[in-house]
């Protein structure tokens, strides 16, 4: 099973989760990345390349389908205008090896922070907005699966 | 035609989503047509002077820069990912 | 926030997941066993050593807050008799890290594998039952940790 | 006395979930402890006769065969454990 979608609305992670276990693998792993609080931020807008993010994403997960023995491939991303507490991003994988699920759950984590077009901006409350910088370190651990 | 598309601050700098430039020849590279497009100054220059800053998609694969355009029909201009 | 549960009941996946989400630390990785079917498995009955369970998972998750910058974890195992499709294991972390996020949470999965006291039971619907034998393997991984 | 407890197929063998022995001495070793036991013979012998299939903890702390009991209060003897 390989399921992918980018969307604006939230996501249901109990639901995502429950259908990677009823796969049978006896083993699910998940990633959720929330939006972090502080520094007076208002609102995280993630801008996306709409023809390429999907594929790109779709590409990816496909990646990790050769690399792992998977049963089950979730990954959700959300765009738009996202406030402190909210959920941006899921990877759900299940297998019968726990490690394959685990490691490829890091993967399509990694892999989507370099590899999906997706930009993020931060609002704060006093009105001053900053994109977000790469991290090389980001860059690194991706690499680090081409190993 | 090629057809441009910029994201994030580039798009923000230019002050448009895209554009469509007269097609150039096929070996001109990704570098090239920003080198050409920075040349017009403004907010073409300050979104794309510093081609280290950079990063492309040649129809929705991430491209080096130094990549020919050959026959692809969408370039896009735009900073690192930072999604994720 | 640390959180160690021992219990026969089943536990609520999204309730753990939004309790680790909402510490606000920006990442938070799961991990869940649960029971796979086949071979005529009826049941699998997990045993445990009721003195020593919950403090040595205890022990674990302190290892696991030395190790990593974490701001919660929760693990909770069930004992007793389940059925395919139950689920038997549960690790979540949370953290500003998704690196330690991901990574803490294998760990911990590793470790219970190796250092938690509890012993599985194959039933089996023609009447037959088999203790599951310890995979060298998951030493192997687990002792990984230590390097 | 020292309080012995028994886990899984150990257990099973043996037929009971622990038992009471005389305290020996702090010098005594586990696997010394497990030898006295197996001597027993029957379900002893055969849940205890190979002491490579066995795992040990001391007072709730897993422990190496070859260490001594000390004054510990509760030894448990089972298979290595499969749990997670």
């Amino acid at each position: 099973m390989k399921r992918v979608l980018v969307q604006t609305e939230d996501f249901d992670v109990a639901g995502e989760l429950a259908t990677l276990e009823a796969l049978g693998g006896g083993g699910v792993a998940s990633f959720t990345g929330v939006v972090r609080g502080g520094n007076g931020l208002a609102a995280l807008e993630l801008e996306q390349y709409p023809a390429m993010t999907r594929l790109q994403m779709e590409r990816i997960v496909m990646d990790a389908g050769e690399r792992w023995p998977l049963i089950g491939m979730t990954v959700i991303h959300r765009h738009g205008y996202l406030t402190p507490g909210a959920r941006i991003v899921f990877v759900g994988t299940a297998s019968r090896h726990r490690t394959a699920a685990l490691e490829s759950c890091a993967f399509l984590i990694d892999w989507l922070k370099v590899h999906a077009p997706f930009w993020k901006k931060e609002h704060f409350a006093d009105g001053n907005t900053q994109w977000v910088a790469s991290r090389s370190e980001d860059d690194a651990r991706a690499h680090g699966w081409n190993g | 035609m090629l057809s441009i598309v910029y994201f994030a601050w580039v798009r923000e700098m230019i002050g448009r989503d895209g554009e469509a430039l007269p097609r150039p020849a096929p070996e001109t590279t990704i570098a090239d047509v920003i080198s050409a497009l920075a040349a017009r100054g403004d907010g073409y220059a300050a979104a794309l002077g510093d081609q280290q800053r950079l990063r492309a998609a040649l129809d929705q694969h991430f491209t080096p820069l130094d990549h020919a355009i050959g026959d692809a029909q969408e370039l896009a201009l735009f900073p690192p990912v930072t999604g994720g």
